[in-house]
């Protein structure tokens, strides 16, 4: 087993979908798709044993890899995965291969472009759940966008070019904050150590005076709550998920807006706890949470597509993660991680349904449908099965999830926590009304009479998503161990470098951080 | 070798790239002349080659530089790091641009010695204009590249664009000279020499403070060169000029003629009149300001490819800028990293737009690339490499860059600035972006003309500006040691590799030249 | 500041030099309005030549360079406007935009 | 296996549970089998018919042998069966643990004994369908995750099962889900659920915090030391509670669901939404008694409501004309007297009359299924469309089905309190109690139910045994009496609903023995509840509010209610009714009652249109207004200014020079400022 202990996989994470996606862009028209599967089954293949030899009971860095890359500026290819990131990694692993065996039959045009992108995607995603040096992070969390960019532009619906451009931009906007956020706290770092670096594990150490904390978590902030998407930043998100091509809207559903709430645990919080602990913070983003959770729910309900409904029900379920998040409980922190596989899993998994649909009668209105359980009985068969994982039944994943998130929540902010609980009731206001639309009521037009059940390879395709919506609502027990010591170590790094954040600079020679703050009011 | 200037040969040796390029360029005219005879014909096509090994010698001869070890500098020409780097970003500069024109020069009937020869020259303009540490040659490295690209941009006659482009800009860069040759004349009337180290000495002596001569000299100094580097609100020539000359010569404009005008800023801004700081600074920061924020939102209302990359152009002379006000070593050493990857990259963009908009050089819109991605799959992946470096997405050289530039502005307390960057950066994206949708969201129009053959020189060109903006992006610690060597003004003999930037303001360069950080601190 | 020749002489090189700006600014012939910008070298000329008084000879070394650039572009200059004759049958630069927006 | 006689010879030692995930796992196992066999077997009807009964009745079996286990053992703890660990994080940890106590025992003996007959019942009653596997599959799955409710040993597992059920009650409903109206009837009943559902998370969440654990026996043997009697805090964990019961209960507020429900196929109704799964919110408020009993706040509300509801749905259920309209308003109304047993303090009543009402109001509903099919089978013949549930199409039905007419009597009687049947043991226990522990209107409330209970059973008699038959000309010759599969079970449950409520005859009643059984059994679990209450002054009155001993007032309240029987009777027997074609909908009090006094069509109004309008806003005015249209607006009108800034490119050079020259006096006016 000391195999996959070793230091390698996560590279090889790293570098086999590039190298797949490359291989792609030079594959025949009709071959890009089986390399592009072939070589996400063997990244997940990889990936897979990581979850059994990963070392449970300890928060430490695992796989850890650090090589010297830019050595003027401190930069190096530093790599490892904690409990966090191991759930994320996988889930990228797990979700690629649905993705892009979704795909098959739906993209026909310019395939080899298709499945390069979604492999180089894969790379920089998993880069991002694994990147343990600042600016590696960023070279992922940018990179990123480029993929999904010709995503959605180049397969995408109608109005394609709107969505993508809409995406690029608004995740491009936060993002570039936070790059003069990390180069700050970069110099912060040198001014009191005089090292240069951009190493994770050295920035977390960094004290940071207090005042200094909100503005740079304010930029961290709005990277990630764009990208999670927190409301009121979250109306790309809808237009996105709807242009997307069904691959596009399951990575952006699966994977995508995770590294929002992802980046808030992982740097946000760790980084200015201060900030990230403070009442106005907290309860600016319980705020907007419980807003998301209420308000995506209320805004799905009313959607006649049914693209667009799931896309607004993500940001109910990511409101969830963000409340579990800010709560700060050991509970509800690790219902936040395990929600945000669930929420992969299930929206994906939803999205995918609704791709095979739109593949069929290319349409994504719920009204064009009804009665297609009658048709199509394995698909309602699914389709009822993620539906309900989606609005959190017990026995699914869904389930498991938000209880921990809403108990721990509860714990610290009752209130906050009793308005996210209805959400389960507008869980099932909006979810029920759509299943109802499209699988039940008579079979009245003859397009919907003709519709072929799914195809073998759309079963498996859908088969993991469906039992793994079983396995974690069931026993979700492994999941949990392995964040639990991560969880804890980070909860407890967060409430001891808040106490530790110093009020003044530290070197009373050194007003860099004074000097900060003037900057930012103009010369 | 040594250099100390104790004969008068030193000066042959310490101008050795800048004459290699100048014998090329009398060369490739003379053997044009007499191998072309008096006929009409385009010139053979090893005048071009020469012309290129012209350049790669003086590269050679550049790279000699870099061995020689000069104790001490009161002259009239620098012979240091910076100058060696910025030698080699107007001589690769140079090259690409050469290179990229071939085709062009095939296409439009243009294939002539002048061309080559003029190209040359400005080049050794550009080079001297790097290198300067009087302001004599100053003036005269200025006009020499100038003119030589007046003539550049109407080069091709028969356009009515061509010819504008150049009146226009011929008339305002005239006019600029004046402004630029006033700043030198009061400046000298100041501190009584044109001898930047002189200038300096006199600076520090602090006889000068708050001389309003010396104050409107500096002033009309950056105005001048500001005009070069289309500085806003210097820069009205610059969309005009750039769309109506010629397409390569465009790219070598933006390329060339901005890096030198930025190394002669650089140089004489922040090294020699780092002590007259409180002069510059502000108009600087509000240069800086002003350039990143203009172009960027007129370039959002253009659809005409050139015109935008125009713009983008202005609006990368702002980026550029903030690496200046930063003022510290920092500073320029992202400048000048920023300027050999903006040399790239704009170089690359402009020899696309130039393939696409077909003879005569008509169909540069917007709508003119729809479909190019699929049409022409890897020029598309080419230029979507330029583009992306332009709008600084990772990996490539851009991102760097800007990344240098943001690290600077912080570190000097420019938040406001760096901020100003990202968001500046941030609406340029929408215009890059615009570019690639319509390259690759969109369906060609069925009456869009076939794309021209790239020939050789063409493909390796491109192939070169990719791979080094990919290097650049994901590799450039090599190049990240060199400008920062080069920005600490070191003698290219002594230099220490320095431990890390930023610390540069604790150690004082070991140079025997006053040469103050601008250490804001 | 005593109005000795010097400071005389810089008030009336700057104001030749403003003149001459002033003339690039509202004339709209070419020609004339290239003819302004060698009234401001000029003017700068002159500037360089009163602070060579007291100041060293450096200066005079520019004014010869200046004058030695202003021939060249004097030269390149005039065969711009030619071309640009031929294809607008005129030199009035305000009538010159076809490069605009 | 292990044999019988192996597992009782360890008599009167402590209890071991025998086989308890097989109790779970056979009805599991049933439904995969089936739900496969829904895709791969379509057609196939005998292994549905064969799975899906021996499945329940497997588990029957072996909550048979439990509970003889159990009534042999030693006195003991509830029996813990701890599975595996399933949510575990920071401070909590939730296991799947099963809880084997006399009530859950009680529990799934009803369960699974009521499932049983009424699965055997299916078998008849769906025979036609051609979703008969997908029947199955849905049901078994019900009846594990009702097995789940009643045996999970802390909330959470409790509220798989809760919402589980509640899964396979919006799927049974919707079985026919080609209709639009069946298949929103299943949506409501899972919406609705819901709003109760958030009332039992919240309950759990205030446990959790206040007790740091959610197992059952742990928070029951803290609760009297961890929280105040009396205190908000209790109060506000048990209304919470409540809420989820009157969800899944159908209680006043949220009762509207269940009627509806009646959608689904027959035995569904019988099984989930009168005998089993609605009464899961009583068994919630048993089972938490001893919160329950530390809050009277809670406990007025609980019986408060219980006795509201069971007036309010007995008043509409005396106007309906569909036969499961009338059975689901009943079933409404008796859920009410359950509640209002368990509000008064009355636990072991309130099980008590769980248990009968499972047994006579399966019965009534398969009876009723039982009338529902011969009517289908006659109109299906004919090719009519009329409605084979209203009761104006029935009436002398019991000419043609005799078996069904005894049986339904039986279950009329038993549900009307009429001595000696099952109902009325359960039923008289209730009243008295509410009287006896001081709820002086409530016990007026609950009598005059009593009464109409009897009326609305006896119409339904009347109108559908009675008098001439309404089915038609053409249709009435192919009335006839069901099948053996289904009379059977019939049967089963008649005798049941007969002596089912011998297990408990009060010491009171003259002539019959006192038997206290059930009392007895359920003791370890009410006990601590009881003690709370009786040491705050819960005291029996052994008198009525307005006088009168206990078996005075049950002799009142049968005679009563057989006195309504034959008035109602008399009244009804010679009335006619018009075919529903035919007749006009009722007016005046009569069409309120009708019209169940118009709640839906209020919360329609009230709730749901303002509701939707909300949503609606939010999407077109905050979303698509307000935040896209600011971020498009600051999009466009940073284009805007670009063009504008383009503008001043005018290609002029006299124009360039000019901003050229500005910019060089600002810069030198700045020297001079």
């Amino acid at each position: 087993m000391s195999f996959f202990e070793s230091h390698w996989v996560l590279t090889v994470l790293l570098l086999l979908p590039l190298a797949g996606g490359v291989a792609c862009l030079f594959a025949g028209e009709e071959d890009a798709k089986h390399v592009a599967l072939g070589t996400s089954v063997v990244a997940w293949l990889v990936s897979l044993p990581l979850f059994w030899t990963f070392q449970q009971g300890t928060a430490a860095l695992q796989n850890f890899v650090s090589i010297p890359w830019i050595g003027q500026w401190g930069i190096g290819y530093t790599v490892g995965i904690d409990g966090i990131s191991l759930l994320m990694v996988m889930l990228t692993t797990f979700i690629m291969p649905m993705a892009i065996l979704g795909s098959y039959s739906y993209i026909k045009r310019q395939q080899q472009s298709y499945y390069g992108m979604l492999l180089i995607l894969m790379s920089a995603m998993i880069g991002v759940f694994i990147a343990l040096d600042m600016f590696l992070f960023f070279l992922f969390w940018e990179l990123m966008l480029i993929p999904m960019y010709f995503l959605i532009g180049v397969w995408g619906g109608e109005r394609r070019i709107y969505a993508a451009i809409k995406f690029f931009l608004f995740t491009a906007v936060g993002s570039l904050l936070m790059l003069v956020a990390i180069v700050t706290l970069v110099y912060l770092y040198f001014r009191q150590f005089g090292v240069l670096t951009f190493a994770y594990n050295d920035l977390v150490q960094l004290p940071i005076t207090r005042s200094l904390q909100f503005w740079l978590f304010a930029a961290f902030a709005l990277a990630f709550a764009i990208k999670v998407p927190l409301f009121p930043f979250h109306t790309w998100l809808p237009d996105a998920h709807v242009e997307a091509p069904t691959a596009g809207s399951v990575i952006l559903a699966g994977v995508l807006l995770k590294m929002g709430t992802y980046g808030f645990l992982r740097f946000a919080m760790p980084f200015f706890s201060y900030a990230a602990t403070s009442d106005l913070v907290v309860n600016t983003i319980i705020v907007l949470s419980l807003i998301g959770i209420t308000y995506g729910a209320w805004v799905a309900a009313v959607q006649p597509d049914a693209k667009k409904l799931v896309a607004y029900t993500s940001v109910a379920h990511l409101g969830f993660v963000m409340l579990g998040l800010f709560a700060l409980t050991s509970e509800s922190v690790q219902g936040g991680i395990l929600q945000m596989v669930n929420h992969g899993i299930s929206t994906g998994a939803l999205f995918l349904l609704i791709g095979m649909l739109y593949e069929r009668r290319h349409t994504r209105m719920i009204e064009d449908f009804g009665g297609i359980a009658k048709v199509m009985p394995f698909f309602a068969f699914a389709f009822v099965v993620v539906a309900l994982s989606s609005i959190g039944l017990p026995g699914t994943n869904g389930f498991v999830g938000e209880f921990l998130i809403l108990i721990g929540t509860f714990k610290t902010h009752p209130v906050a926590a009793t308005i996210a609980a209805t959400g389960v009731i507008f869980a099932a206001a909006y979810m029920l009304p759509m299943v109802q639309r499209i699988l039940y009521g008579p079979v009245d037009s003859d397009e919907n009479r003709g519709l072929k059940d799914l195809s073998l390879r759309e079963r498996i395709v859908l088969l993991p998503a469906l039992v793994m919506i079983i396995v974690i609502g069931v026993y979700p027990g492994p999941f949990l161990a392995r964040t639990a010591p991560s969880v804890n170590a980070l909860l407890e790094q967060i409430e001891v470098r808040a106490v530790q954040a110093p009020v003044e600079p530290l070197d009373a020679d050194v007003r860099f951080d004074h000097m900060l703050i003037l900057g930012l009011h103009g010369d | 070798m040594i250099l100390d200037f104790s004969s008068q040969l030193h000066y042959f040796w310490a101008l050795l790239p800048e004459i290699v390029v100048s014998v090329t360029a009398l060369a490739v005219l003379l053997l044009d002349v007499f191998q072309r005879g008096s006929r009409g014909a385009p010139s053979a096509r090893w005048v071009g080659a020469l012309a290129v090994a012209g350049v790669i010698a003086a590269a050679i001869a550049n790279a000699w530089l870099l061995t020689v070890e000069v104790p001490g500098q009161n002259d009239m020409i620098a012979v240091d790091g910076f100058r060696v780097a910025t030698n080699f970003i107007i001589l690769g500069a140079t090259a690409l641009g050469l290179l990229f024109s071939f085709d062009w020069l095939d296409r439009e009937g243009l294939r002539i010695g002048e061309y080559f020869f003029l190209v040359l020259m400005a080049c050794v303009g550009m080079m001297m204009l790097g290198g300067t540490r009087d302001l004599i040659v100053l003036f005269v490295a200025v006009e020499l590249m100038s003119i030589s690209v007046y003539v550049l941009t109407g080069i091709n006659r028969r356009d009515r664009r061509s010819s504008e482009a150049a009146l226009k800009y011929f008339l305002m860069g005239a006019f600029a000279s004046g402004f630029l040759l006033y700043g030198i004349a009061l400046i000298f009337g100041a501190v009584g020499s044109t001898n930047l180290s002189l200038v300096t000495s006199e600076i520090v002596r602090g006889t000068e403070a708050g001389n309003p001569l010396l104050f409107a000299g500096v002033a009309l100094l950056l105005v001048g060169l500001g005009f070069k580097v289309s500085a806003v609100p210097f820069h009205a020539w610059t969309p005009d000029t750039y769309e109506g000359a010629p397409t390569p010569v465009t790219g070598f404009m933006a390329a060339g003629v901005k890096a030198a005008g930025f190394a002669a800023i650089l140089r004489i801004v922040t090294i020699e009149l780092a002590p007259a700081e409180p002069f510059w600074h502000g108009i600087v920061w509000w240069l800086a300001m002003l350039t990143m924020i203009v172009p960027n939102l007129i370039a959002l209302a253009e659809d005409d490819v050139k015109r935008m990359l125009a713009y983008s152009s202005i609006a990368h002379a702002g980026y550029l800028l903030v690496g200046v006000s930063a003022g510290s070593s920092l500073g320029r050493s992202a400048a000048l990293f920023y300027l050999g990857v903006y040399a790239i990259m704009t170089l690359g963009a402009f020899a696309v737009v130039y393939v696409v908009a077909g003879k005569g050089d008509s169909r540069s819109k917007l709508a003119d690339f729809r479909g190019l991605g699929w049409r022409r799959p890897l020029l598309g992946a080419a230029f979507v490499v330029f583009l992306l470096s332009l709008a600084g997405f990772p990996p490539t050289g851009g991102f760097i860059g800007k990344l240098y530039l943001l690290s600077a502005a912080v570190e000097a307390g420019e938040v406001a600035l760096a901020i100003t960057l990202v968001l500046t950066s941030l609406i340029s994206y929408y215009y890059y972006l615009r570019v690639m949708w319509k390259m690759y969201f969109e369906a060609a129009s069925d009456d869009a003309p076939d794309l021209d053959r790239s020939g050789p020189a063409f493909r390796f060109a491109t192939v070169v500006a990719v791979v080094a903006l990919l290097a650049a992006g994901l590799f450039p610690g090599h190049a990240l040691r060199t400008v920062s060597e080069a920005a600490e003004g070191l003698t290219p003999r002594s230099a220490v590799v320095a431990p890390a930037i930023g610390q540069t303001n604790a150690v004082p360069p070991p140079t025997a030249v006053v040469h103050t950080p601008a250490d804001r601190s | 500041m005593n109005l000795d020749i010097e400071n005389a002489a810089l008030i009336l090189s700057a104001f030749l030099f403003a003149v001459g700006t002033a003339g690039v600014l509202v004339r709209r012939n070419a020609i004339i309005v290239f003819m302004c910008v060698e009234l401001m070298l000029n003017a700068v000329n002159l500037t360089l030549v009163v602070f060579s008084r007291s100041l060293g000879l450096e200066a005079q070394v520019l004014v010869f360079f200046v004058m030695a650039v202003a021939a060249a572009e004097a030269a390149v200059g005039l065969a711009i406007i030619i071309a640009i004759f031929r294809h607008y049958e005129g030199v009035d630069v305000d009538r010159f935009n076809l490069l605009r927006w | 296996m292990v044999s019988l006689p192996l597992l009782l010879q360890e008599a009167h030692a402590a209890y071991e549970p025998i086989l308890p995930a097989w109790i779970l796992l056979l009805p599991l196992i049933g439904a995969a089998v089936n739900g496969i066999g829904a895709f791969m077997w379509r057609g196939n009807k005998s292994i549905p018919s064969l799975v899906g009964p021996l499945a329940v009745i497997g588990a029957f079996v072996i909550v048979v042998l439990n509970f003889v286990a159990m009534l042999t053992a030693a006195p003991h703890d509830p029996a813990i069966v701890s599975m595996w660990t399933w949510m575990a994080a920071g401070s909590l940890s939730v296991g799947v643990d099963l809880q084997f106590d006399q009530l859950s025992i009680l529990m799934c003996l009803v369960v699974t004994g009521v499932s049983s007959v009424i699965h055997v019942y299916s078998v008849g009653y769906m025979g036609e369908d051609p979703g008969y596997s997908r029947y199955f599959a849905y049901l078994n799955l019900f009846v594990f995750f009702m097995l789940v409710l009643v045996l999970g040993a802390n909330f959470p597992i409790t509220f798989v099962g809760w919402e589980g059920v509640g899964l396979c009650s919006y799927l049974l409903i919707g079985f026919w889900y080609e209709n639009q109206d069946f298949a929103s009837a299943g949506k409501k009943a899972f919406v609705v659920n819901r709003i109760g559902d958030f009332g039992f998370l919240i309950g759990m969440f205030l446990i959790f915090v206040h007790f740091g654990t959610l197992s059952y026996t742990q928070v029951f043997a803290a609760a009297p030391a961890t929280l105040a009697y009396g205190g908000a805090v209790v109060t506000v964990i048990t209304l919470f509670l409540f809420l989820g019961c009157t969800g899944k209960s159908a209680q006043i507020p949220l009762y509207v669901w269940l009627p509806d429900a009646m959608a689904g196929p027959t035995p569904v109704s019988a099984l989930i939404h009168a005998a089993t799964m609605v009464t899961a919110g009583v068994y919630l408020v048993a089972r938490t008694s001893v919160l329950f009993a530390m809050s009277p706040v809670s406990q007025a509300v609980v019986a408060a409501v219980g006795a509201g509801t069971a007036l309010f749905a007995a008043t509409i259920a005396t106007q309906q004309y569909d036969i499961k309209k009338v059975l689901a308003y009943s079933t409404v109304s008796q859920l009410g007297y359950m509640f209002l047993a368990v509000g008064v303090g009355a636990y072991t009543a309130g099980v008590f009359h769980l248990m009968t009402h499972a047994f006579f109001k399966a019965l009534l509903f398969l009876g009723s299924g039982a009338v529902i099919h011969a009517m289908h089978h006659a109109y299906h013949e004919v090719h009519s469309h009329e409605d084979p549930n209203d009761m104006r199409n029935q009436g002398g039905l019991r000419r043609y089905m005799p078996i069904t007419f005894t049986t339904m009597w039986v279950g009329t009687l038993a549900i009307s309190g009429i001595i000696p049947f099952a109902g009325f043991f359960s039923k008289d226990e209730i009243i008295w109690y509410t009287g006896a522990y001081g709820y002086g209107i409530l016990w007026g409330v609950a009598l005059l139910t009593a009464m109409l209970t009897a009326g609305y059973m006896t119409r339904l008699m009347v109108m559908t045994f009675y008098g001439e038959n309404r089915t038609g000309e053409n249709a009435k010759s192919h009335l006839r009496e069901v099948p053996a599969v289904m009379w059977i079970p019939l049967a089963i449950l008649a005798v049941l609903s007969v002596i089912g409520g011998w297990v408990n005859i009060p010491d009171a009643l003259p002539v019959l023995p006192g038997v206290h059984a059930f009392h007895d059994w359920l003791h370890p679990i009410f006990a601590p509840a009881r003690g709370i209450l009786e040491s705050h002054g819960l005291n029996e009155a052994h008198a009525s509010p307005i006088g009168g001993g206990e078996a005075m007032w049950a002799g009142i309240s049968t005679v009563a209610a057989a006195v309504v029987i034959l008035l109602t009777f008399r009244a009804l027997i010679h009335r006619t009714w018009k075919p529903a074609a035919e007749s006009v909908d009722p007016t005046g009090l009569a069409g309120v009652l009708y019209n169940k006094w118009y709640v839906d069509e209020l919360y329609d109004r009230m709730v749901i249109l303002p509701l939707l309008a909300l949503w609606r806003g939010c999407w077109r005015i905050v979303d698509a207004g307000l935040i896209d249209g600011s971020i498009n607006g600051l999009a466009s009108s940073t284009r805007a200014v670009g063009w504008i800034g383009s503008l001043f490119q005018t290609g002029r050079v006299s124009t360039y020079m000019f901003y050229f020259v500005t910019g060089v006096l600002v810069i030198l006016a700045t020297f001079l400022f």
